[in-house]
């Protein structure tokens, strides 16, 4: 039996794309023979032959070319070493990307994979999640896959999709995370998952945090307590229904990110939540983010530094008792 | 001194002794002559509190940016910037939608969602800037990767920027990645001695901008920028070399821009002894008088192409000024292209 | 009778730390001789030869620079010539400045003066709110004066603070807002104002939409009721108190922001009042922002794309009968 | 080829004549030999699961370093980057903060905040770069304006970078900021063929990196990257010219990396041609032959200074093996360095 890592299911997507549409093709650091930093490009260059091409150490114009490639009609993945060097082409992906089809009816469809957030050792510049930063900008589309099959069906739909699309992949599921196949069928990537029924409580997550979050409800199962799980899988666009209907069957929210806590898809959930639904609320909703100070180097102050499910039980039991 | 570093600087050309033929000379003259007196209007209009936003013109730099206009072809890629409406013309713009933008039509390219010096038609290999400077280098790179993807060889791709735009690092990062890809792109840098009114010596400090090609490993061109003949020849030349297989080409013009930077600035930080140099002679005037004194043609026929210039700006003006403003009520404000992410966000 | 604008204030408040304080320096885009593209820096360069410094087109290294110089203990202020071509440096912004603290407890005292938010004709590439974008990060200061007395005293503070402070002041209230004279004394800049007294609701706001909302809340005087305007002055960090304090006496909430909808401020008010003030609340707390597309250029596009006195008087309508 | 095109660029200079100092030379030896054996032991203790973070080597690239740190004094700035292990320890740096910051000691610098190469001490003049390359350089700037701005003469800023870090934004915007400014700063690239493992090839397309230097009107040098005379004394050359008033300069060793990026990169990309060059030899051992055959010193006085090394390490590791690592439960969380900030965010 073998199985699948949500690494290779980010390969797996690209391969997939690069056979079927003649339109796409890969540029980033070390993509080409190397196979990427993360290996997420591994033997695409020899299997296709001058679709995979390294670029040099610049992300704005890294960015600027695929939107240009992308105007004439092409369907540019762009990979990021990691998401934290993005902010080098944030100009060219907001102000760019982002206001092309607005501006000029002429659709921008680019992918831009961030391999995004913390992992043990990565430290300040190579642990940022930065979804909520491109979330703010008008235009782009902005997806947070949490497992395997959502990195192979989502990737796919990013790269079909018209729209400049951020693809927040996971770091700390690259090679953790499994699945037994890749699937046939796709949930539509604007759409929200409830990946465990419950009733006590929502937790609204994404990305490796649903994972922690799992753990956590499974924790508390243990009490008793049936906490409900939903991924929202893109934070932009943002499943509202699916999370009303969520908080409407619990009368409890928690919203659990890795991401910095001012601002952000935990705010941006709850400001949702509470205009539209504030009558199905039985306590204050909530929220669990990483610390307000960059990402710290050492595990033990990492450790502690982003919520887990230690962190996001005890912030249920609060929840719970409120 | 200056000379001197440039000429060590092998891959370094000039215009030479290339024969432009009058009628092409004759042709760019009357571009350039559109676009000044379409440019007056411009002003005329802002004055008028017709338009809006801020009003960029290109007074003084008519030459060097039709030139460029001129030798692109239908199929091309063509990246204007602030002060190119002589070279906007000259690849097929047409006034209508310059005078849509500005006043802001529903009818226009950008449909009074974007304004003045931000438009294009993207569709048609011509690109709508962005306003951050440097930013169209890489975007025509990656327009230029996307025809070779496709196979199309003789395209050029261009784009224009000013001295104070070759600071930014996009554009260094773009015409490295040009350089590395050996694209067919034609990069026309208009020194006019400011950005703003920051002068060329807070801007740069090598002696000739025309040197940064050498560091890049791509040909390097150095053009008068008031000089009609010498900006053809030149570009005639960048393009051609573009367009065989040649790489990228640098392309420097010295000029200066003889007004301000919009509509709300005098230029009094220009310098009474630039106006009065050779940099200070106006383009348009220079090339009249050499279609005169070669009697290509004469003062009358002159005369009537002012006329039917006039008569065109006045109605299209008219026309315009007659079109409806974009409606809020009937916008949908969705910036998104695919039509199931809109109904989620 | 002379009275001051908002603009003749920034420029007061950098000619009296340049005069104080020898660290002081100013650096950006055409603001020696020229004094400035918005002229905020007019004379200064006489008045203070060689300490107000013309940059090339370079906001990346406009901002490294800047940060160098705190290093070594001056206190520059650098001008971005648009609020938007600050994206071109939020690398350094970000990743370096915010940082530098924390990482290595070397404070690095500078301000980033942004000229910010829209005004007609502006268009999508002059019109631009970021403040949401720079508050996400750790360690940077956020403030949004909304009065020529605070754009004076704020921005005094920020080139006193030992952190990197953003400084989002707006382009619609240069030449408009007026004051008689400057004030001696300052509300510390981390501290909200309730800017008007009221009773029926809270409107929480800053920088420009601080005056749309006064006129909204003016008009709904007239129908009797009696709306409360907090002035958040700064939005990172935000005083939470003063609004939860607001709110108490009112029991109903509008943010009202110009910025981007997703994310940001508006969120990140309501997701604090709704955790820690849920009881106080009579109504689901609402937010009113600008609509979800690039900033249009043309008047009667602009107008209708960010909140007004009169879209926010209809959502105070709105609320009051929730 | 490319040594024609490079002697077209005048400003151009390499080591030339100058004569290095025995003592000067095997100081030099003795950095780098440190260097490399704590490089050793850092790569053994990554090994061993010791080490967290990524473990970046400057193997075959400490003459370079070294040459660079040696010539900079207390009170110049010193900006090192990925492979700088050697100019660190020239710097004054111990190798205490090098194993507290990559075993993530409360009590180093960084205290467990930042790790392995993220690490300095600003205050003694000494940054702590950031990942995102490039922007050291305006950094340096800015600290040199300062020192300018305090009447200070004589001092010198320093970076490094690789062939990569050439083609970011950040780079651009810094040198040509500090070329304007006419800045103490000295830039050594030290172009070891590959950016992680993209070949030159993929990265710039001049002939030479140092072509570079033109564009900015800046002064340029070459150095051969693993003769450690030749970068004593072309890196002398260039920070005393730096300190006297010369400007920027840009300084370009070729050499090779003789490891992988990282530890987890058996860095299979790089040629057997390359290894087997004149590039590939390794700096170290050509340092202790030169040393031998010049009888600055005999083999065992080499096989002393060894033994010392290895005993400072392995003290230095046992010390710092047993330092409390940071404790989160008393970490504060602030990010902030004004008091009355913290209270509120
Ligand atoms: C990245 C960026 N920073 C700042 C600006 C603001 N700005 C608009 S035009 C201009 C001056 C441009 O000078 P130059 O490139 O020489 O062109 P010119 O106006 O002389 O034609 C500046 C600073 C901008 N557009 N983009
Ligand atoms: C702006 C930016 N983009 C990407 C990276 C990821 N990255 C780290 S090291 C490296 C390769 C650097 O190559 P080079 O500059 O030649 O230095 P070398 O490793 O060869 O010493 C890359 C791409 C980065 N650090 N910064
Ligand atoms: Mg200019
Ligand atoms: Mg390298």
């Amino acid at each position: 039996m073998t199985s699948i890592t949500y690494l290779e299911a980010i390969r797996a997507a690209q391969a997939h794309a690069l056979k079927e549409d003649s339109r796409v093709f890969i540029y980033g650091q070390d993509v080409g023979a190397f196979g990427g930093a993360f290996k997420a490009t591994k033997n695409l260059a020899k299997e296709f032959p001058g679709r995979v091409m390294d670029s040099p150490i610049s992300e704005d114009a890294m960015i600027g070319m695929a939107i240009g490639a992308a105007i004439e009609g092409m369907r540019p993945i762009v990979e990021m070493q990691f998401a934290d060097f993005s902010t080098c082409g944030l100009n060219q992906i907001a102000n760019h990307a982002a206001t092309l089809f607005y501006r000029t009816e002429v659709p921008c469809p680019l992918v831009v994979r961030l391999p995004s957030g913390g992992t043990s050792g990565g430290g300040p510049f190579h642990s940022q999640s930065l979804e909520a930063i491109y979330a703010y900008f008008p235009g782009l589309v902005v997806m947070t896959p949490g497992t395997v099959e959502d990195a192979y069906t989502m990737l796919l739909e990013a790269i079909n999709i018209d729209d400049p699309v951020i693809f927040c992949e996971h770091k700390f599921l690259y090679y953790h995370l499994k699945a037994e196949s890749l699937p046939t069928t796709a949930l539509p990537a604007n759409k929200a998952r409830v990946t465990r029924p419950g009733r006590d409580a929502t937790i609204v997550t994404y990305s490796a945090m649903l994972h922690e979050s799992l753990a956590a409800a499974a924790e508390l199962s243990q009490d008793g307590y049936e906490i409900e799980v939903v991924d929202l899988r893109s934070v932009k666009p943002l499943d509202t229904d699916t999370i009303l209907a969520s908080v409407a069957r619990t009368g409890r929210l928690l919203v659990v990110s890795e991401a910095f806590p001012w601002g952000g898809v935990a705010a941006e959930v709850i400001a949702r939540v509470t205009a539209e639904g504030f009558g199905l609320l039985d306590a204050p909703p909530q929220r669990l983010n990483a610390k307000d100070t960059p990402v710290p180097y050492h595990p033990a102050l990492w450790g502690t530094h982003r919520p887990t499910a230690s962190t996001i039980a005890s912030a249920l039991h609060r929840l719970l008792k409120l | 001194m200056e000379q001197q570093a440039n000429n060590n600087c092998k891959s370094t050309t000039t215009g030479g002794t290339l024969e432009i033929a009058s009628d092409l000379y004759c042709q760019a003259y009357r571009l350039m002559l559109t676009a000044r007196l379409l440019e007056e209007k411009l002003a005329a209009l802002k004055r008028s509190g017709k338009i809006v936003g801020g009003v960029f013109l290109g007074r003084g730099q008519e030459a060097l940016s039709v030139a460029l206009g001129i030798h692109l072809r239908k199929g091309d890629i063509y990246a204007p910037l602030i002060r190119d409406q002589a070279g906007r013309l000259a690849f097929g713009e047409g006034m209508l939608d310059a005078l849509r933008t500005y006043l802001g039509s529903a009818l226009g390219s950008m449909r009074g969602r974007d304004g003045n010096i931000h438009r294009g038609r993207p569709r048609e290999g011509y690109f709508a800037m962005i306003s951050h400077l440097g930013a169209m280098v890489s975007a025509v790179c990656g327009a230029l990767i996307a025809r070779r993807f496709r196979g199309e060889t003789s395209i050029v791709g261009a784009t224009c920027i000013g001295d104070g735009g070759t600071s930014t690092g996009s554009f260094h990062e773009g015409l490295n990645l040009a350089a590395i890809e050996k694209l067919p792109l034609v990069v026309v840098v208009a020194n006019n001695q400011y950005a703003y009114s920051t002068p060329n010596s807070s801007q740069f400090a090598c002696h000739h901008l025309v040197d940064r090609a050498i560091g890049y490993g791509i040909t390097g061109h150095r053009v008068i920028g008031n000089d009609l003949a010498d900006c053809l020849k030149v570009l005639q030349k960048a393009v051609a070399a573009a367009r065989t297989g040649g790489g990228p080409q640098l392309v420097v013009a010295d000029l200066l821009r003889l007004i301000g930077h919009a509509d709300h600035d005098d230029a009094s930080y220009i310098t009474e002894a630039q106006k009065q140099s050779p940099l200070g002679r106006d383009c348009l005037i220079l090339a009249q008088n050499t279609i005169l004194e070669k009697r290509w043609m004469s003062q009358e026929e002159l005369d009537l192409w002012q006329k039917e210039i006039e008569v065109e700006i006045e109605a299209t003006t008219t026309r315009v000024l007659r079109e409806p403003a974009p409606d809020p009520e009937e916008e949908l404000w969705i910036p998104f292209a695919t039509s199931h992410i809109h109904s989620e966000s």
